[in-house]
């Protein structure tokens, strides 16, 4: 299990590492957090020729900015900083739930948000938290620099619109408003294991306690984090609560159809999504109330 | 002095292991050595048409790149451990050069410079497949014109074997009540964190080979190396290193990679080391537990067994390394119960899967499966309390010993030498608060929550023969060396034996050293298996120690002019009453009766040469026994299981050291907490490995293990004068039947029924809805 | 034998000494530290990140060695098994270990010591679950974990 | 693994048929693949890619015409190949049936998939979806070919087709079509009779 040969290009300036990337193209990959993309190299399921580590290009990409209208999480801001960060935990929860539950903090120390959302596991639980949370995806080539919304961002296991001349430079969330709700919930096997579904749910809510907006995305039951329309359409106009668990979850399996594989058939995927989106509303709920309390 | 032996030392080999100063195979300096690779079959059944090596060798950096058949010399059968007449046989060559039997077989091997070449010349490596049909469970292996997983088989029977006791065909027609259900077990592997690993230099002047090997058997090693080879078994030395990660079982199995590495080190006149990475470990090591049990039971309305028959598929993998799994099976399945009549009918058979043979637990966590699973299952058909019905047939403890009417895998009539099964359950459920237990599941299930109580009982044979042995030297530096052919692999040998023969002595375990592993060492042994060592050796080293006592005492009277009864120990000083200015050192000893003056005759009365050894031969098989039980709650909606209180009464005889002992069952556990829940090593139907990387397997880590309580009742061995019985599996062995039974209890309000090993959340929600559809999707079923 | 013409040369601390060696582009870290600085204290277990067993301490923080290259480290102070002890003796954690039986076969252990000790340098470890925790990271097949979940305990107050 | 989509086509069945048969137009139509010689007696030798994310394959072998009825209009094509770097072998078995309809045609796609090696021996069910994300591909790349109407794409001048691997750029135009929407739809359904 050791990885084939590469050529290892350690870029200082972002510029380098774009001018390396149109080189070589589809025949380079980035290395950020190197998580994912490690295993792979040594199971030698992945081949490179020339691996552009990014993780030398300097303190600016790896501080989340937390600014008036707009959190931006660059490149190589670690799962774990972001995870412990307090003013993170404050404004985007949603996403510090979700960090918890992603593998170990051994694994989270050198991942990255921006390498995790670029690796596209649609089983992994940030593509879908940063679906929910409508993400802008930033662009970064030698030919420009072009933003990416989370919908259009995720195409296919491991597959993403990025070109192969292109780094995931930034992601960047609108400052969510303060009625704003949110719950990730997921079901593992085992602690640390690919969760056999999770789901990431958001909901806005005014002042007579009616969802306004609501954002649900399902992770694992398909080949992309699969946002739930279905459901929040059910959910959105009325109260939390209001419609029947039942309804919701029956919504949720229509709209979810997984494949099986050895850790759980496509059914069982589908009713776990259910009993999911359900618990991830119900945390909503509490949050909620606990927020008017 | 305080007796060493039940005392718990803290290990010798901690210090060592904490500080990064331990030995594996791997760490070990080998100068010039050069890193193996193999290239390992891809399909589950296929043929060799065409090998092409050029490219592979071309690659800088590449030494040597041999095929099976460029080692036509060494592709002999790798024999099965256990064997029985009827069994029908395949070879199983260390790197069959035509046809290939499961995916991850050896086909060819690339020596070269670092491992990252060599794995690169595996690419380089051109091989023309033709793909045969491939038999990927036991159920395919029994269909009646399926594919054969040899092709030149009449059928995937290996072997078709019937234990009875009694007239159980009768028994069963005439009973009162009768159940019968099928129960699977998964397939899954042994895992210890260090995969298998082989080094070897060959010695052109002496002719010898010096081999570092993982095994837990290095004397089986090295014998079947001289078959082989067709060389001396004094030219073979097999070191199994100081520190070996784990072994569980598929270390003690005898491999292809270990006849193929040092013969290519000695073609090759270079040292050569190959370590199993994790991928190859997982379509590689072998596994065990895939076992399909049609049990049928009688009983009386009081619930007593009238009659139990068995039905056992057991795949065997691709291969016959042995029938002792199955044979272990077929003597576990009666348990601590007495069952008037009973038959175990054995149908093993061949499958294009990895060959099986004893992972921790070896044949019995399914056989209890069976059985336990049917002994709740009686209860519920009376209406009776699972704990009332086992009570109510156990084995009494004034029935010892108790011949159970059937055979043992060592061949003897299944006798159970000494135990207390009553109290031993009676402990458990106490340690349990049952009743309390009871009351608060009836109070929770009103609330609508699913909390089940699971209980499994077992009888575990260990200690098995032929023998071990021990040696035991005055060191001429004064230190007492004992040699073990055992092989260790974090057991903790260094020390327990070290306690062991402390007592023998009479000398403290500071001046005491322990070697393992090393045929040069000493000339016999078998080997770590079966929860065997502390039986066999244990016993020997106390004889051969207390052989030395007698040496050593009897030497100091000599020197000291006094009768030997007036000998004691203090520290390392040999003092006549106790004084130490009257005394000898050890030292001192050594260098009369070992070292000697070149020429000049020995004091009268002294004999040369202060060695013992010792071989220890139990007369069958020891009995340890346990019962596990738990109390869980499932959500019925994720099918997660969370494990509220677990117990553990266990039964091995006297012990050497509880620290050791509480280790090994808590370690056992895990592993069977893996079986009950986590681990599956599935394959899909062309026998492809569906799961081949711990991202697939799960191994349970510290948030999945509960806190268990465990307690020990002793009931010493008659067979041994140690009174001990094995240790090391026991933990293992009711875990999946107790989580199963716990989990079955808890959704009893549902009816839904948990045949299968392991229990998975998404099978707990298709019991639940009676997903039929998606059960039967689910592959590896 | 080299992978390539043009090795990378790295520099940098493990356990505080410093090293400067050339190294190939595809090395990983942990073959670096076994194989060019022979510290054989990290072990391989499963090379894909999930046993843990090679965990080290990378400018402060637990990180599996195995999905890092060695030209990765470069400029950076790495902290592995062998540096734990202190003038000699076992530290307070490893002595934890050793009082609890917290290991068996050992292969693992390094990588749970060098787990636990980042984590104990965040803050106390209070309690079973939290203990449960810290330890979740790394897979020991032998010790069912209980030895280990009290030694963090005791050392981890 | 087997795989079974259908597309209707607007066009005769007999037109279908012919583009169907012919291995040039599949390899043309399938993702990352591409004939590189022609063997004679419907046999070509031929390699397809393919890519997810940092995952490659690439396997070359040999693609036949083992079965084929004008009457029926069934068609069967074998391809056997092998991973450059010995990481695997894959057999593909693809029965096609084109029924006429009112209107044009209905074809269905019956594959029956083996792959061995590495990339069948990852447990989450990430190739049954690329396998069946490629047949997809392939049926969306015939409609479209037999819809434009051009006969001449089914010669083998027209073979040159650069094989181009499943990837990002070729899916985003593919998933944009509200065809190729449904057809997922299709195949999610597709039971893994693996």
């Amino acid at each position: 299990m050791k990885p084939g040969r590469f050529t290892y290009h350690a870029p200082r300036e972002l510029g380098e590492a774009l001018e390396l990337l149109q080189e070589f193209g589809d025949d380079a990959k980035v290395l950020a957090g190197g998580q994912s993309l490690m295993p792979m190299l040594n199971f030698r399921l992945a081949r490179v020729d020339h691996l552009i580590d990014i993780n030398r290009l300097g303190g600016h990409l790896g501080e989340p900015r937390f600014d008036a209208g707009t959190i931006t999480i660059p490149a190589l801001v670690r799962q774990r900083q972001l995870e412990r960060s307090e003013e993170a935990a404050r404004v985007l929860p949603v996403l510090t739930e979700a960090l918890r539950q992603v593998a170990h903090p051994q694994i989270r120390n050198r991942g990255t948000i921006c390498g995790s959302l670029a690796h596209a596991d649609p089983a992994a639980e940030l593509p879908s938290v940063l679906s929910v949370l409508d993400a802008t995806f930033t662009l970064v080539s030698a030919r420009g620099t072009r933003t990416v919304a989370a919908a259009d961002f995720f195409l296919f296991h491991l597959t993403t619109v990025l070109e192969p001349d292109e780094i995931l430079l930034e992601v960047s969330v609108r400052r969510p408003p303060p009625n704003q709700f949110s719950a990730f919930q997921e079901f593992a096997t085992r602690r640390g294991d690919f969760a056999l579904a999770g789901v990431a749910a958001l909901c806005e809510v005014d002042g007579d306690g009616v969802v306004t907006e609501c954002r649900i995305a399902a992770a694992g039951v398909a080949p992309v984090p699969q946002r739930l329309h279905a459901v929040e359409g059910l959910v959105t106009g009325s109260r939390l609560g209001e419609t029947s668990a039942s309804e919701i979850a029956d919504a949720a399996r229509a709209e979810v159809e997984p494949t099986t594989d050895i850790h759980a058939s496509a059914t069982y995927r589908s009713r776990l999504t259910g009993v999911l989106v359900n618990r991830a509303l119900v945390d909503i709920r509490t949050k909620q109330e606990a927020a008017h309390a | 002095m305080t007796t060493m032996i039940g005392t718990s030392v803290p290990r010798r080999e901690d210090e060592r292991l904490l500080t990064g100063r331990g030995r594996y195979l791997d760490d070990l300096d080998l100068p010039d050595a050069l890193a193996a690779a193999f290239l390992r079959s891809s399909n589950a059944h296929a043929r060799i048409l065409r090998i092409d090596l050029s490219a592979a060798k071309e690659l800088p950096g590449v030494i040597a790149v041999f095929s099976g058949a460029d080692l036509a010399e060494i592709q002999k059968p790798l024999a099965p451990k256990v064997l029985h007449p009827q069994l029908k046989d395949f070879p199983r060559l260390p790197m069959p050069p035509e046809e290939l039997h499961y995916v991850g077989e050896p086909v060819a091997v690339v020596i070269a410079e670092t491992r990252y070449i060599a794995e690169d010349a595996l690419e380089l490596i051109d091989v023309d497949y033709e793909v045969l049909p491939a038999v990927a469970s036991t159920a395919a292996a029994l269909e009646p014109d399926g594919p054969l997983a040899h092709s030149d088989a009449e059928s995937n029977v290996a072997v078709l074997l019937t234990q009875s006791a009694g007239n159980t065909a009768e028994a069963l027609r005439t009973a009162p009540n009768r159940l019968s259900e099928e129960f699977f077990v998964m397939r899954g592997g042994g895992h210890s964190m260090e995969p298998r690993a082989v080094a070897a230099r060959y010695e052109p002047a002496t002719g010898q080979l010096t081999i570092w090997d993982t095994t837990q058997s290095p004397h089986y090693a090295r014998q079947q190396l001289s078959v082989i080879y067709e060389m001396a078994e004094d030219d073979i030395r097999v070191i199994a290193p100081p520190d070996v990660g784990g072994g569980f079982g598929p270390k003690a199995q005898f491999y292809g990679e270990e006849v193929v590495i040092p013969w290519v080190a000695k073609k090759l006149r270079r040292p050569v080391k190959w370590v199993e990475d994790r991928q190859e470990n997982f379509v590689s090591a072998m596994m065990e537990r895939s076992q399909t049990h049609r049990i049928e039971v009688g009983f009386d309305d009081d619930g007593m067994l009238l009659a139990v028959k068995d039905v056992i598929e057991h795949d065997q993998g691709a291969y016959c390394a042995g029938l002792q799994v199955p044979s272990i099976t077929t003597a576990t399945v009666p348990g601590p119960y007495r069952i008037p009549n009973i038959e175990i009918e054995l149908r093993a058979c061949y499958t294009n899967m990895v060959p099986t043979s004893s992972v921790r637990g070896a044949g019995r966590p399914q056989a209890v499966f069976a059985m336990e699973r049917m002994m709740d299952r009686v209860a519920e058909h009376l209406g009776l309390d699972p704990a009332e019905v086992r009570f109510r047939n156990l084995i009494q403890a004034d029935e010892f010993p108790y011949k159970v009417g059937i055979t043992f895998r060592d061949g003897s009539p299944l006798t159970y030498d000494s135990g207390d099964f009553p109290r031993l359950l009676e402990g458990t459920l106490d340690r349990l608060g049952y009743a309390e237990a009871r009351a608060e599941q009836a109070k929770l299930r009103a609330e609508g929550r699913y909390i089940g109580i699971g209980i499994a009982a077992y009888v575990e044979g260990c200690g098995l023969g032929p023998y071990e042995g021990a040696k035991v030297r005055l060191t001429n530096t004064g230190r007492v060396l004992v040699t073990l052919a055992a092989a260790g692999q974090g057991q903790g040998y260094e020390t327990v034996y070290a306690q062991i023969a402390s007592d023998g002595l009479g000398i403290a375990m500071d001046h005491i050293d322990v070697l393992t592993g090393d045929t040069s060492r000493i000339p016999f042994g078998q080997g770590t298996f079966a929860s065997r060592i502390t039986a066999t050796a244990g016993p020997a080293v106390l004889d051969a120690a207390q052989q030395m006592r007698v040496r050593l005492v009897d030497t100091a009277a000599n020197l000291l002019g006094c009768d030997p009864a007036e000998v004691g120990f203090t520290g390392d000083r040999a003092c006549l009453n106790g004084d130490l200015e009257k005394s000898l050192s050890l030292l001192e000893i050594a260098r009369v009766a070992n070292i000697g003056k070149h020429g000049i005759t020995l004091p009268v009365g002294i004999s040369a040469g202060l060695e013992t050894s010792s071989y220890f031969a139990p007369e069958r098989a020891a009995y340890a026994s346990g019962a596990h039980a738990a109390m869980v709650e499932v959500d019925p909606e994720t099918g997660g299981i969370e494990i509220l209180k677990y117990v553990i009464g266990h039964d091995c005889g006297n012990v050497i050291n509880p620290k050791l002992v509480d280790g090994q069952v808590l370690g056992g556990f895990a592993h069977g907490l893996g079986n009950a829940m986590y681990e599956e090593a599935a394959y899909d139907a062309e026998g492809q490995p569906q799961a081949t990387s711990y991202l697939d397997y799960s191994l349970v880590s510290a948030a999945e293990v509960p806190n268990v309580e465990l307690f020990h009742i002793h009931s010493p061995s008659p067979l041994n004068p140690l009174g001990v019985k094995g240790a090391g599996e026991g933990g293992t062995i009711p875990a999946p039947a107790t989580i199963a039974n716990a989990v079955e209890d808890a959704l009893r309000p549902l009816g839904a029924r948990v045949n299968r090993a392991p229990v998975t959340p998404a099978r707990i929600v298709e019991a639940i809805h009676g997903d039929e559809q998606a059960l039967a999707e689910v592959r590896g079923s | 034998m080299p992978d390539v013409d043009t090795g990378h040369r790295i520099t940098g601390t493990v356990n505080g000494a410093a090293y400067d060696e050339v190294v190939d582009d595809r090395m990983t870290l942990a073959d670096f530290l076994r194989e060019k600085l022979r510290l054989t204290g990290t072990h391989l277990g499963c090379e894909h990140g999930v046993c843990g067993a090679c965990t080290v301490i990378v400018d402060g923080a637990a990180s599996r060695s195995c999905l890092m290259l060695a030209v990765q480290a470069d400029g950076t102070a790495i902290e592995t098994v062998e540096g734990l002890a202190e003038d000699g003796e076992l530290n307070r954690l490893q002595a934890a270990f050793k009082k609890n039986h917290a290991l068996q076969c050992g292969f693992c252990t390094s990588g749970f010591l060098m787990s636990v000790t980042a984590a104990m340098r965040e803050g106390a470890i209070r309690d079973e679950g939290h203990a449960r925790e810290v330890l979740s990271g790394n897979i020991c097949r032998c010790t069912g974990y209980t030895g280990l979940v009290k030694a963090v305990l005791e050392a981890g107050e | 693994m087997l795989i079974e989509n259908s597309f209707d086509v607007d066009a005769d069945p007999d037109r279908v048929f012919a583009f169907l048969q012919d291995a040039h137009n599949v390899a043309a139509c399938f993702p990352g693949a591409e004939l590189t010689e022609d063997l004679g007696d419907d046999s070509y030798r031929g390699k397809v890619k393919i890519k997810v994310g940092p995952v490659t394959a690439a396997y070359t072998g040999v693609a036949e015409v083992v079965e084929r009825d004008a009457v029926k209009r069934v068609a069967v094509l074998r391809a056997i190949g092998k991973d450059a770097k010995g990481a695997g072998t894959a057999k593909a078995t693809a029965m096609m049936r084109v029924t006429a309809i009112p209107g044009g045609s209905s074809v269905s796609l019956s594959t029956d998939l083996t792959i061995s090696g590495k990339l069948a021996q990852f447990g989450r069910g990430i190739m049954a979806d690329v396998s069946g994300r490629m047949v997809g591909e392939l049926a969306t790349k015939a409609r479209e070919l037999i819809e434009e109407g051009e006969p001449g794409v089914a010669a083998p001048a027209a073979v040159a087709v650069e094989a181009s691997p499943l990837k990002a750029t070729g899916l985003l135009r593919t998933v944009l079509s509200g065809f190729f929407k449904r057809l997922i739809g299709r195949l999610r359904k597709t039971r893994q009779a693996g």
